[in-house]
């Protein structure tokens, strides 16, 4: 029967993907991306990633939303010009999609136990999670202690990401910038709009209570520092836009975030350091305590945190930057 | 009976994808995607006990939560682009 | 199942192509990056599919699943990863796309070629 | 020390990647650059010290974490890394100590800290890339180095830097996510990400038909991110329209970094295990290497602005090193990684040569820089030696790698001389680019009413530093000509 | 006791399920935004409730239950707050029914 609901939701993904690139109207397509990201997350709900399915809502759903349509609100709200060389494109298109189809002929059965994907390596990642990290989410285990280097890279990229939109965005040189002096007159936030605000004012606590729920639970749960950071970073942002980017700078400044960046990526980093320190490799979290497990435990705990916090400044710096373009 | 409804939503979830894809205004795409984001919230709900894993109710208060996000945040899009460029067509062209 | 199985893949080709047709053929440069991350997000199925385990569980150990098949983790490890990534590639471009609006007041590649030849 | 000493290839990486959040906190821009140049430095001292190692035939592998090889990320460094972190490490090092002063002219002051942090960040995933051993976390650093030098691209002054680097960005991240498909066929036939633990298990792999769109999507990524004709259409205006410094660094490194994962792959992975691998490699890579060096020569022939010159000339030295590798033979191979390093060394002081001239000329055209001989003396000499050494004048170390890639082409009969005369052809095609530029400055009236003087003295004795290094290794090969044989004989050993 | 707690829960699943569906159908098939907005509402408010009251009961007293009361409060609170902004939004930038003006019916908008 689930394979029912998941051929359903795989159609329903397709005809929003074809419609997002129809939709001449930018608003449209990126309304309808949120919508295929609620659908791709389903999905891989379905497909037994409750991290991913998490992870897919929080950042493709609603962070990359709010980014694209900040981003909307400064540039265009439509496609003018048709698209062109459409032949090419529709050859190069076929063409790998041929190739890619004439590969899934000779794949594993979907879902076969017994399929290599199954027999190699992930078994022992099961087993070694009871065994050396005792922690119930195999997820966040890999991702924290197994392949904590990949999740270190991944931080880096964050903070890549971070740093090339402040510094992209922090130039205020060109003649662009002599344009018109900022207006801090204007309020901002949807002040209008009473029963958002008061909802939103109440229920933001709450939010911010989920966010670290999913933070410290990821070790039980699905959940962990992505998932949490965006979260966070959705609240804050849910702050500025009912009270105006203004105030949710005063509670949560420029220089902090910036704080917070830098911070979290430095955490994971000390926090490898210090297994070289005490005598281990890199990024071994055992020797952080005498008991190799507790140390696996506070390990992860602590590089969970720098990812949060990384996470949650990257998100909202680049969120501010967007928005304090708009003042121009 | 769990089936059924999961049935029920995804037909659900289908109706408002076509009521997104169509418009024909940009208020009516904004309602299809509140739309479908609660029935997907609940989806989640009815599958994860579907599957016996209650544990991933988390992940439809998640949902739910980015949801009620997403649309205040199409709002305050079209209070700064009404901001920005005084006559606000709403429309769809 | 079969079917299904191959659904699943070619599900995956078809986002695929759908993102890298938006990608090549779109001129909007807000648009080839929406069109980017539904080329991404392709991979991302293709990657769960392939580390989901029929009759399988989610890899997070309870109390009363201890005997139960598990999906594979590994590959979900591998996607929180990519769309980490994914994200940020998309907002370090529209950063560059706003930057290009501000200089060139246009978004649109034909438009901004023909600036440029000027 | 010694207690750092087995860390290293962990700290390879790891030190300029935590200096990053460092530099960017650093609010004065001299600080932020004096540390920036500090963790680049002993970045290079380590990459030296792991050359070192690997020349006394010390295995260097390292457990990130202590999980042991397939499930957890190993890293490894042998010859083929070792002579790509020494290019990678020299080249961040020499660019960023020479450049502060360029720098100035491009970036705001109060942007500079930022722009020092990915100038790190891109140093790091390169290391990253160099010495893991876990075909994922390539991708994981291959997207750290891009998004990082995407930024240092966007830094450029003037604004065509900005549609460029949209276009390398999604040219960049198409090319990473063919390698993530690749990788992702791969590991669903044999359920590992390490690549040698896959190297050993593709082999058993009943049905070959996915790893060979494997093969392909990997190749056709990698060949995006490093601009393998005729997929180098990003290329010319990136490397145009970025700063000078910037273009230094990434003209020597970035793109030949996508190469060697190429060669790693082909190499290691597939080489062994597809049949008649070999054949598709040499008929997919020797044409398109062909293509590159006569059409990027001759679009370099005519072409006004001297930066894309030099840009479109690195495309044809691309090809060079992939016909190179694509002979599949140890000469051949060890040509083409012989050409790695001293490309990098002929395009890095042309480039920094440039960057000099930069200091006095806004528009880099040719014919703006009429007569600039006779303010800036140093710099155009620079320039002219450092293009006899891209040109493969003998004494030069463009000519040892040119010489190897004739030995090596030599041996394939009549095919080998008609790769020959492409080879000479397309040197005399050099000749004719080099010599547009020498002409303008030597020949052409001086524009009266410049203000030309010559470049600060760090950028200048950094590119006479580049400059001698050309005629050292090109009189005293003998260390890299070490490391490109054993690199190509350690590639060349894992066909059956 | 079970059996009657199965029986009333599995009403109102079934009942959520129609609801929801009707909710939907009105909201393809409704002429007007704010009659499309007033169909939708049906599932926003009814199908949280009468579903997700279903499955607490099926869950008993768990940990569950109580997330699952989080969620319906989190949904009732934020549904017909999200579409009271988005009705004031839309009357705010002028839109009307069609029946309020009947004489530009043709005019697009």
């Amino acid at each position: 029967m689930t394979v029912i609901f998941g051929v359903f939701l795989l159609t329903l993904l397709v005809i929003t993907a074809i419609a997002i690139v129809q939709a001449r109207n930018l608003f449209v397509s990126v309304m309808l991306s949120g919508i295929f990201s609620l659908l791709l997350a389903a999905n891989f709900f379905l497909l037994d990633a409750a991290d991913v399915a998490l992870t897919e809502a929080a950042i493709g759903a609603g962070i990359s939303t709010v980014l694209l349509l900040g981003a909307l609100v400064l540039t265009a709200d439509s496609e003018r010009a048709p698209s062109t060389n459409r032949l090419v494109a529709l050859i190069v298109v076929v063409t790998t999609m041929l190739v890619l189809i004439y590969a899934t002929f000779e794949k594993p059965r979907f879902g076969d136990p017994f399929a290599p994907v199954h027999q190699h390596v992930a078994p022992w990642y099961l087993d070694k999670t009871r065994e050396a990290i005792d922690i119930p989410n195999v997820v966040t285990a890999v991702l924290g202690s197994f392949r904590g280097y990949d999740t270190l890279g991944e931080v880096f990229v964050v903070f890549t990401a971070g740093i090339g939109v402040l510094f992209l965005l922090g130039a205020r040189s060109g003649e662009y910038a002599q344009q018109g002096p900022i207006d801090s007159a204007q309020p901002g936030g949807l002040r209008h709009y009473l029963i958002p605000r008061v909802v939103g004012r109440l229920l933001m606590p709450f939010i911010l209570l989920f966010g670290f729920y999913v933070q410290f639970h990821g070790d039980y749960g699905p959940g962990g520092g992505f998932q949490a950071g965006a979260i966070v970073a959705a609240a804050v942002i849910l702050y500025a836009l009912l009270e105006g980017e203004d105030r949710a700078l005063r509670v949560m400044p420029r220089g902090l975030l910036t704080g917070l960046i830098a911070g979290g990526a430095l955490i994971y980093g000390a926090v490898g350091l210090a297994g070289i320190f005490l005598g281990g490799n890199f990024l071994d979290y055992s020797v952080l305590s005498s008991d190799p497990v507790k140390g696996q435990h506070l390990g992860i705990l602590l590089i969970e945190a720098g990812v949060g916090i990384t996470v949650t400044g990257v998100l909202l710096s680049i969120f501010h930057a967007f928005a304090a373009r708009d003042k121009f | 009976m769990f089936y059924a409804v999961t049935i029920a939503l995804i037909i659900t979830m289908a109706l408002a994808l076509m009521r997104a894809v169509i418009g024909p205004s940009l208020y009516d795409r904004v309602l299809a995607v509140n739309m479908l984001g609660t029935k997907t919230v609940l989806l989640l709900a009815v599958i994860a006990f579907l599957f016996g894993r209650p544990d991933f109710l988390d992940l439809a208060l998640a949902y739910a939560l980015i949801n009620f996000i997403g649309v205040l945040a199409v709002l305050e899009f079209f209070r700064s682009r009404a901001a920005r460029n005084s006559e606000c067509s709403g429309e769809d062209t | 199942m079969e079917l299904l199985g191959l659904y699943y893949y070619w599900v995956f080709a078809a986002l695929l192509m759908i993102g890298f047709y938006a990608v090549i053929a779109k001129l909007n440069l807000i648009k080839k990056l929406i069109g980017l991350s539904l080329f991404q997000a392709a991979v991302f199925l293709l990657y769960i599919t392939m580390g989901k385990v029929e009759g399988g569980t989610a890899p997070i150990f309870t109390s009363d699943n201890a005997d139960r098949l598990f999906s594979n983790p590994l590959p979900q490890v591998l996607i929180l990863t990519a769309i980490v990534v994914g994200i940020s590639t998309t907002s370090l471009g529209l950063g560059i796309v706003i930057r290009i609006k501000e200089e060139y007041g246009t978004i649109e590649e034909n438009e901004i070629q023909e600036i440029d030849r000027q | 020390m010694t207690g750092l000493y087995p860390h290293l290839p962990a700290l390879q990486v790891v030190v300029p990647m935590l200096t990053a959040p460092l530099v960017m906190l650093l609010r004065q821009r001299r600080l932020s650059w004096a540390v920036a140049s500090a963790a680049s430095l002993c970045a290079f001292a380590i990459a030296v010290t792991l050359t070192l190692d690997v020349l006394a035939d010390r295995e260097i592998t390292y457990l990130m974490g202590s999980w042991p090889a397939p499930w957890g990320i190993e890293l490894g460094v042998d010859a083929f890394s070792a002579l790509m972190l020494l290019i990678v490490t020299g080249a961040s090092s020499l660019a960023l100590l020479a450049g502060a002063q360029s720098l100035d002219r491009d970036i705001e002051a109060e942007r500079q800290p930022l722009f020092f942090a990915a100038w790190l960040l891109v140093l790091a995933g390169l290391a990253g890339i160099l010495v893991t051993a876990d075909a994922f976390n390539i991708f994981v650093f291959m997207e750290i180095s891009s998004l990082a030098s995407y930024v240092l691209v966007a830094g450029g002054p003037d604004r065509r830097a900005l549609p460029a680097v949209f276009q390398y960005l999604i040219m960049g991240t198409i090319g990473a996510t063919f390698y993530l498909i690749g990788v992702g066929l791969i590991y669903l036939m044999t359920g590992t990400l390490n690549l040698a633990d896959m190297e050993l298990r593709i082999h058993d792999v009943a049905d070959q038909r996915p790893i060979l769109v494997a093969a392909g999507f990997i190749t056709v990524g990698l060949a995006l991110k490093a601009a393998i004709f005729p997929l180098h259409i990003w290329l010319p205006n990136a490397y145009t329209y970025a700063p000078n410094v910037v273009t230094v660094f990434l003209a020597a490194c970035a793109t030949k970094v996508s190469i060697y994962i190429l060669l790693r792959f082909d190499f290691f992975v597939f080489q062994p295990n597809l049949q008649g691998h070999d054949f598709q490699f040499v008929y997919f890579l020797m044409p398109l290497s062909l293509l590159a060096i006569l059409i990027a020569s001759g679009v370099a022939m005519f072409e006004p602005n001297l930066k894309r010159l030099l840009a479109w000339s690195s495309v044809a030295q691309i090809g060079y090193i992939t016909l190179g590798a694509s002979l599949v033979s140890v000469t051949g191979i060890t040509a083409g990684l012989l050409h790695i390093f001293n490309h990098a060394l002929a395009k890095g002081a042309l480039f920094l040569a440039v960057a000099c001239l930069g200091m006095s000329v806004a528009r880099m055209r040719i014919d703006s820089i009429g007569g600039i001989a006779q303010k800036m003396p140093w710099t155009m000499a620079a320039f002219v030696l450092a293009g006899l050494s891209l040109i493969g004048v003998p004494g030069t170390a463009g000519f040892i790698s040119k010489w190897y890639l004739i030995t090596a082409t030599f041996r394939l009969g009549s095919l080998g001389i008609a790769l020959v005369a492409v080879i000479v052809v397309s040197s005399l095609m050099a000749v004719v680019y080099i010599w547009r530029v020498v002409e303008a400055a030597y020949f052409h009236a001086p524009d009266p009413d410049s203000t030309a003087v010559e470049a600060p003295l760090p950028l200048l004795l950094a590119t006479w530093g580049a400059v001698v290094l050309n005629f050292y290794f090109g009189l005293m090969p003998a260390i890299p000509i070490h490391l490109a044989t054993s690199a190509a004989q350690l590639l060349h050993g894992h066909m059956r | 006791m079970a059996q009657f707690l199965d029986i009333s829960s599995w009403l109102l699943l079934s009942l959520g399920g129609v609801f929801v569906f009707i909710g939907g159908l009105g909201a393809l098939r409704m002429p007007d935004l704010y009659t499309r907005m007033h169909a939708a509402s049906i599932t926003d408010a009814m199908g949280p409730v009468l579903i997700i009251t279903g499955i607490i009961l099926q869950a008993g007293l768990s940990l569950a239950s109580i997330k699952l009361t989080a969620i319906l409060l989190f949904l009732l609170v934020t549904g017909p707050t999200a579409s009271n902004a988005l009705a004031s939004a839309a009357l705010l930038a002028g839109k009307r029914t069609e029946q309020a003006r009947p004489f530009e019916q043709g005019r697009t908008e």
